[in-house]
């Protein structure tokens, strides 16, 4: 099953991920990370194909993608 | 933050508000800049408010264009102005010699970061000798203020003008990233509208049969045109070394040490006279608050009654050297060099003061 | 008469603001002030420091050495900062983010759940004024009423209608300092 | 269960140095896509990254490459230097909107009509981002910026320059094009774009430019996401998307954005 | 027999300082349509002269206006301060290739993308004249100078730049056109577009450009007459006159050699 | 007009060409510049030369790209030179700030001319503080150079290479529109394959398992950081000050007067020397031979002993300040300052000799 | 009957105007101005037409034509 | 011995390449020697001049104030500098241009008729050559042969065509000298 990885420690919590994700499968965290970020998670285990489009747009570069 | 009344009044406002509006009050009308931290704030704050008031804000391409665009307006008889930090400031180089040399009077701003190259935007005043003794090619010179305090920023800048008229030439005030950014409680002069000073020099349209044609240049070919040209320059140094030297003085009357320093140097070294009886010496600081003209003389006369000098400057040894010309080995000169951005502590100075004490054998803590 | 205070936080805390509100009151208050801010290079985050100088003499050096107060706003300043403190100096901390007191010889410590405060009175834009307001009433240079003066003085107008939410987090700070007094 | 594979490897040719961007801020993206670039052409060890002034200018410590920081605008000249000395180096600069087309415009024009063997990364953001969101030389008409309060006016401040077009009528260059950094598909075709554009260098045949219409949300005065459309919904309109020239095709062509 | 009458007078807005041009040199012709122009025009006394760094940097002695000498390549900045302080002052910079396109790019650039309202008289003779015929950005390519000693190649110095189709790339200019100081046709009709381009400054238009493809033979180390050949026949081909652009009228059109 | 043999010998060569020849010989292969009177002759003959020998000339579009491709080759580990006439360095102070805070090595001459302004293209030394008080904004210096004959041009040039590496610093030749295009017996140093000295700084491809990313850089947020580099920077000053001063004396043992002067002047004073005995006073010059580091020793020394010192310059007073920080008020300093192209004859300067052995009471005829 | 006054000490003898005269009523003449120059001189006054083709190409604005 | 030589004329005359070419003879018999020019800045016309030292000692200032020769070769020049010459200094004159001499008091004056020499021997180019070889005979610094062999070598081959021209103008000149003497 495809797998997304988010650092969420590096994640500046921009939303351009959860904005661009095809499939919605993601959201952001009400946590905050060290840097007070608020980062993006996999809401949703089962919407994500592994299309890595999350990490093609991710300015940070905290995205991986498994398949 | 600024605000504008009939009547002097106090402000809290930032060294690069107070510079600008300083500018207006000089009357200014014409502004062109290239942004650059840290002074930012200078060129926003004209562009807000020179075209309310029938001004001119234009963003030049660069620190070149922005010089030369200065130039432009200076020969068109305005009151001009542009600000930058040290990096810009190079850029300008050549076009301050020309300005110099084609006689034509405009204030700049330098807000000293520290260097050299890009370095970084905290506060310097390495760019000591790229005010007192650059403006590019040839003997032309900056008249140089040195404000340290946002009302001294404000006052000085304002009063620029007048000295830029006066002697023909340019005024750079020269401060730091500290005086740029701090706000302090500042006395706004009003804003009014200045009669311009007449400039029968000044090109633009005009009548033939009231005056002939103007040209501004800097070209001149025949060797005894070009030197007179010099010689009348340096004769209004001369001038403006009698007419607007300007210093201020701070401590003991019959200091074992005298402090030298200017802008946010001569700050610490307030402190440091405050403090003085920390280290049982006593301390008169001398601050320059024009280093171009140079108050030498003051210098010079307390040298001879002091037993050393202590000069404190954010630079590696450049305002020593005005110093040391002036002490003219009267009495030792030692130097207390940051650089960086790193600033010394009153402490530091203090510590330094005892050192000094020890080295010309004056008894101290 | 001089006090020196430092500020320390991360962008965002409203640190800065804070600093100047301080200063314009101090000013109003006829002290001589003045305000030293030093920026991180980056144009969001990065650490956000400022000093604030409040004295009847000359100002002088706006910088300080060893601060006679100092208002820290997150665990990174606390870290770095709070051994520069002067002896028997005022330490206000933020004690909704530092968990870690920083150990301080010889200080008068208050600690001001600021964030805590902020969410209580429903205004994330107030956990600065929690702060300030607990440092007035511990130095009593000034008093929270004259922070809450600049403020108005300062803040545009369509801000005003922080203004409650803002003066009662000052006086809840100023409340714990009472209190720890 | 096939084995699982991570399948977009963190580019060898970014350092593990944090970006120190806004969050949301594009400048990112295009870091990635240079990196990804490099190592997809293997040319790491030879590249030379000019980083010059403005947000990207810590750009020679996030590219893992040797590195050299540029005077404002002066990327282009100090490139030659290096390329002169070193042909068979790989020598790109990353230059701001401010940097390339304001004090460096002397530089890039030059450069490019020398048909210099460099290949330039050019972030269009409409702003001076790193010094507080000044006017630049792309800002659009009306836009309010720190120094054009009142929206960038003709008659004050002039017309926004298309440098992509400006450029285009040198002989120089060999590879012209603008992409957007915008939605999935435009970075898609940005990044063939900057693979092009090294490549075109790689094959020694001259300058190459890709811009990249980019966000400064902070300076817009947006959310990130928000500024995402304004570049592709409003730039764009400005400055059109396209594939200058090509050396390599001998083409010219409307970058398509659903490639 | 009918009174005899002087067809071309000695223009008012040139000075009775005699000209130091090389014999033939076609900066005096350049000098007296342009002031052929302001006389027509009826704007000496409002007129200011920006003479800038090359051959023609004496020109504040030739033409009988206000004057400002410009630093190297400046000339439009200069323009640019004093034009915004008088706008009803009519400004022309006359500038080399040297000045104009190679030092003195950024600033021409700029001026144009902001639509700056004066005239620029910009002469392309392809060499450094006074600093003895070095390239220029116009030099043709193979075209010996001083400095390209084995002829102009792209290897090593790039392409000649045409400064007229880089600039119509911009929105600002509102007159645009190069002409040739060849055959007696030519000046004709390059009188006929400076005064074009100084009807578009006094209607308050913008910015407005003259290129004059111009002879230096000194350099190009031919007989004077040869040189106004090499213009015609050889200058002519890299740099086609046109008019580009005409607010005015709103045309761009070839220019009519024959009329 | 240069003549390229194994051995050393004497062609009769313009200053220019021997400049780019020096250039040539000390290794230069890489030459970037902007045209520029009285110096044309140096890039003419880098084009025309360098290309024959692998090398690379280009014209930049301007001082400011032809500094800036300096700064990249320096960068990239060439030896790299650039040469222009005061304006044309006045345009360079910002990247000559680079370099000197990246810490890179290149030469650079100075063929300066009247000024301020465009000035004129004859002999001045009117860029005396561009030189040792320039380099752009922040506290770096350049190593500077005052040959007085063609010879000197040409050795100079040659042997600033070595300077410039050794120091990591850029190499300042300051001559003059005369020197520049006088012609004179010059012996040429052959040229060879010098091989570069080790750069591992120096970008450029590499193979990342013998050297790690190389990183040329001038910015330094942190203000420790910059301030060490500062404190580097400094200590190499020092340590040159130490190495490489240099300086000529001629004249009398038991001089009453001592003249100082450099470059063009100091071959007028090497004439009244020549011609004491018709002002009946004894004479020695001191001639620096860099002027920094400056040879504050030897003039120290001799300001010692002598009853008054006659600087002469082709400038309005710089020069006599770093003569005056010498002295430092050991015997009375006196200037000679002609500019805009005009020098004093020997004879002018014999006069002036008389006068101020009149104000010191020396007996002079 | 036109006629063409040449300035004999202001010209340059560059020879625009004998190059570029439709009838040819133009040459250079043997003597030299004080700066050296040999001067253009009217050859044939009955070739001019006055057309001032000549002053239009001189670049040393030395020519005056009267009709 | 110190011989300061000064020469003067219009742009094309080839005073600078005549002055070189003595500077360059000078070294070759071993004395020390400098040449300067003075351009004037328009690129043609406007006036030449050059000053050419030769000594056995240093050669120290390369400019001189008071000439011990001249060569001049228009009437400004004369008019212009002729009254600089040192006192019993010798004044080698172009007579075919220079139709007023200029009056100097105690000076060894050499009228060559130097265009007209050229025009005898054919060769515009020689009118220089004519004036330095009476310049030569004049003051036994140098032969006209230094001078010609001096052109020799800085000549590039493709002018050597015109030495006899050459050389035979020196000649002229020198034989003028030896008759004034
Ligand atoms: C000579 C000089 N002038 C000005 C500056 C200040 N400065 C730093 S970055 C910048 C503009 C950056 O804008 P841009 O290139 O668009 O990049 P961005 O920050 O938007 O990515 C300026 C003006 C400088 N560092 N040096
Ligand atoms: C800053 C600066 N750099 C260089 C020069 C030297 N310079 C004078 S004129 C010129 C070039 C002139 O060429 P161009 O503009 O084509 O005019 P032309 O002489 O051919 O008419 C140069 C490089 C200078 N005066 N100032
Ligand atoms: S795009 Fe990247 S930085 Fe932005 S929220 Fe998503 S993971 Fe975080
Ligand atoms: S200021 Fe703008 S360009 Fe700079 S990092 Fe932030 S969003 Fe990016
Ligand atoms: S050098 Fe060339 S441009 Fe200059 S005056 Fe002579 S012919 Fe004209
Ligand atoms: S065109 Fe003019 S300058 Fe030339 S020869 Fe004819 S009259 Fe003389």
């Amino acid at each position: 099953m495809p797998r997304v990885v988010i650092d969420a420690e590096i994640c500046k919590g921009c939303v351009l991920c959860v904005e661009f994700c095809p499939r919605d499968a993601l959201e952001m965290s009400d946590a905050t990370n060290s840097r007070g970020h608020h980062p993006a998670v996999l809401r949703d285990d089962e919407k994500c194909t592994g299309c890595a489009v999350c990490a093609l747009v991710c300015p940070g570069v905290c995205i991986e993608v498994y398949r | 933050m600024s605000e504008t009344a009939d009547t002097r009044k106090s402000v809290f406002i930032s060294g690069n508000e107070a510079t600008a509006e300083g500018g207006i009050a000089g009357g200014c009308r014409h502004f062109f800049g290239y942004p650059i931290t840290p002074q930012n704030e200078i060129p926003e704050y004209m562009s807000e408010h020179l075209p309310e008031i029938g001004g001119v804000y234009l963003q030049a391409e660069s620190e070149v264009a922005a010089i030369n665009m200065v130039y432009g307006a200076a020969a068109a008889g305005a009151r001009v102005m542009t600000t930058s930090s040290s990096p810009g400031i190079a850029l300008m180089q050549e076009g301050l010699s020309y300005m110099l040399g084609s006689e034509l009077p405009a204030v700049f701003v330098n807000m000293v970061r520290g260097g050299p190259g890009l370095g970084n935007i905290a506060a310097a005043q390495s760019d000591y000798w790229l005010a007192t003794r650059g403006a590019g090619h040839g003997d032309g010179r900056c008249i140089t203020l040195t404000p340290y305090s946002v009302q001294e920023l404000h006052d000085f800048t304002a009063g620029a003008f007048e000295i830029a008229d006066r002697y023909q030439n340019i005024v750079m005030v020269l401060a730091d990233a500290i005086l740029a950014t701090m706000m302090e409680p500042c006395e706004l002069i009003p804003r009014r509208d200045l009669p311009l000073p007449d400039r029968p020099y000044a090109v633009g349209p005009h009548d033939r049969s009231e005056r002939e044609r103007n040209i501004i240049n800097s070209l001149w070919i025949d060797f005894d045109v070009m030197e007179a040209v010099n010689l009348r320059i340096e004769e209004r140094y001369t001038r403006a070394g009698e007419e607007i030297t300007d210093w201020e003085e701070f401590g003991s009357d019959d200091p074992q040490i005298m402090l030298c320093a200017y802008g946010i140097s001569a700050r610490i070294c307030e402190s440091v006279v405050m403090r003085a009886d920390e280290a049982g010496v006593r301390l008169r600081l001398i601050r320059p608050r024009t280093v171009f003209p140079f108050p030498t003389e003051p210098i010079r006369r307390w040298a001879e009654r002091v037993d050393a000098t202590l000069v404190v400057e954010l630079s590696m040894g450049q305002f020593v050297e005005d110093v040391r010309l002036a002490v003219e080995g009267s009495c030792p000169v030692e130097l207390l060099a940051r650089s960086g951005g790193n600033m010394p502590t009153p402490g530091d100075v203090l510590q330094k003061v005892r050192e000094v004490a020890r080295h010309v054998g004056v008894a101290a803590k | 008469m001089r006090e020196e205070l430092f500020m320390a936080g991360i962008g965002g805390q409203g640190v800065n603001l804070a600093g100047q509100f301080i200063g314009r009151a101090g000013m109003d208050a006829g002290l001589n002030v003045s305000w030293v801010p030093i920026y991180s290079p980056e144009v969001r985050g990065g650490s956000s420091t400022c000093t604030i100088v409040l004295t009847d003499r000359r100002v002088a050096s706006p910088t300080s050495e060893h601060p006679t107060s100092m208002v820290l706003m997150d665990p990174t300043a606390a870290r770095r900062f709070a051994a520069n403190l002067t002896t028997g100096g005022l330490l206000v901390i933020n004690s909704s983010l530092i968990e870690e007191t920083p150990k301080v010889d010889d200080c008068r410590l208050l600690k001001v759940p600021a964030n805590d405060i902020a969410a209580e009175i429903g205004n994330d834009r107030t956990v600065n004024m929690a702060l300030i307001g607990a440092w007035a009433a511990g130095t009593e240079v000034l008093t929270a009423e004259d922070v809450a003066r600049s403020l108005r003085e300062m803040l545009p107008e369509r801000h005003h209608v922080h203004m409650p939410d803002n003066e009662r987090a000052l006086e809840r700070g100023a409340e714990i300092a009472r209190e720890t007094r | 269960m096939a084995e699982e594979k991570l399948i977009n490897r963190y580019p060898d040719a970014l350092t593990d140095v944090e970006m120190r961007y806004c969050p949301g801020c594009t400048h990112g993206t295009a870091h990635r896509l240079v990196a990804e670039v490099i190592d997809e052409l293997g040319v790491r060890d030879r590249t030379v990254t000019i980083a010059t002034v403005g947000c990207s200018v810590f750009a020679y410590e996030y590219f893992d490459t040797d590195a050299v920081q540029a005077a404002h605008g002066r990327g282009p000249a100090v490139a030659t230097g290096i390329k002169r000395v070193h042909p068979d180096s790989v020598v790109f600069t990353y230059q701001g909107d401010g940097d390339l087309a304001s004090i460096g415009m002397g530089e890039i024009v030059h450069a490019a009509a020398r048909g210099e063997n460099f290949t330039v990364i050019f972030i269009n953001n409409a702003v001076f981002g790193m010094t507080q969101g000044q006017m630049a030389p792309t800002t659009l008409m009306g836009q309010k910026t720190t120094t054009s309060p009142r929206g960038r006016t003709a008659e004050e401040a002039g017309w926004p320059i298309r440098v992509c077009e400006l450029l285009d009528t040198l002989e120089g260059p060999a590879f012209i094009a603008r992409e957007a950094l915008s939605t999935p598909q435009r970075i898609r075709s940005a990044k063939r774009s900057i693979k092009r554009a090294f490549e075109t260098q790689l094959a020694g045949r001259g300058f190459s430019l890709v811009e990249l219409l980019s966000s400064c949300w902070t300076w817009w005065d947006m959310e990130p996401v928000e500024a995402i459309y304004h570049i592709e919904n409003t730039m764009t309109e400005h400055f059109p998307l396209r594939i200058f020239r090509d050396c390599l095709t001998g083409q010219s062509e409307e970058v398509d954005s659903n490639a």
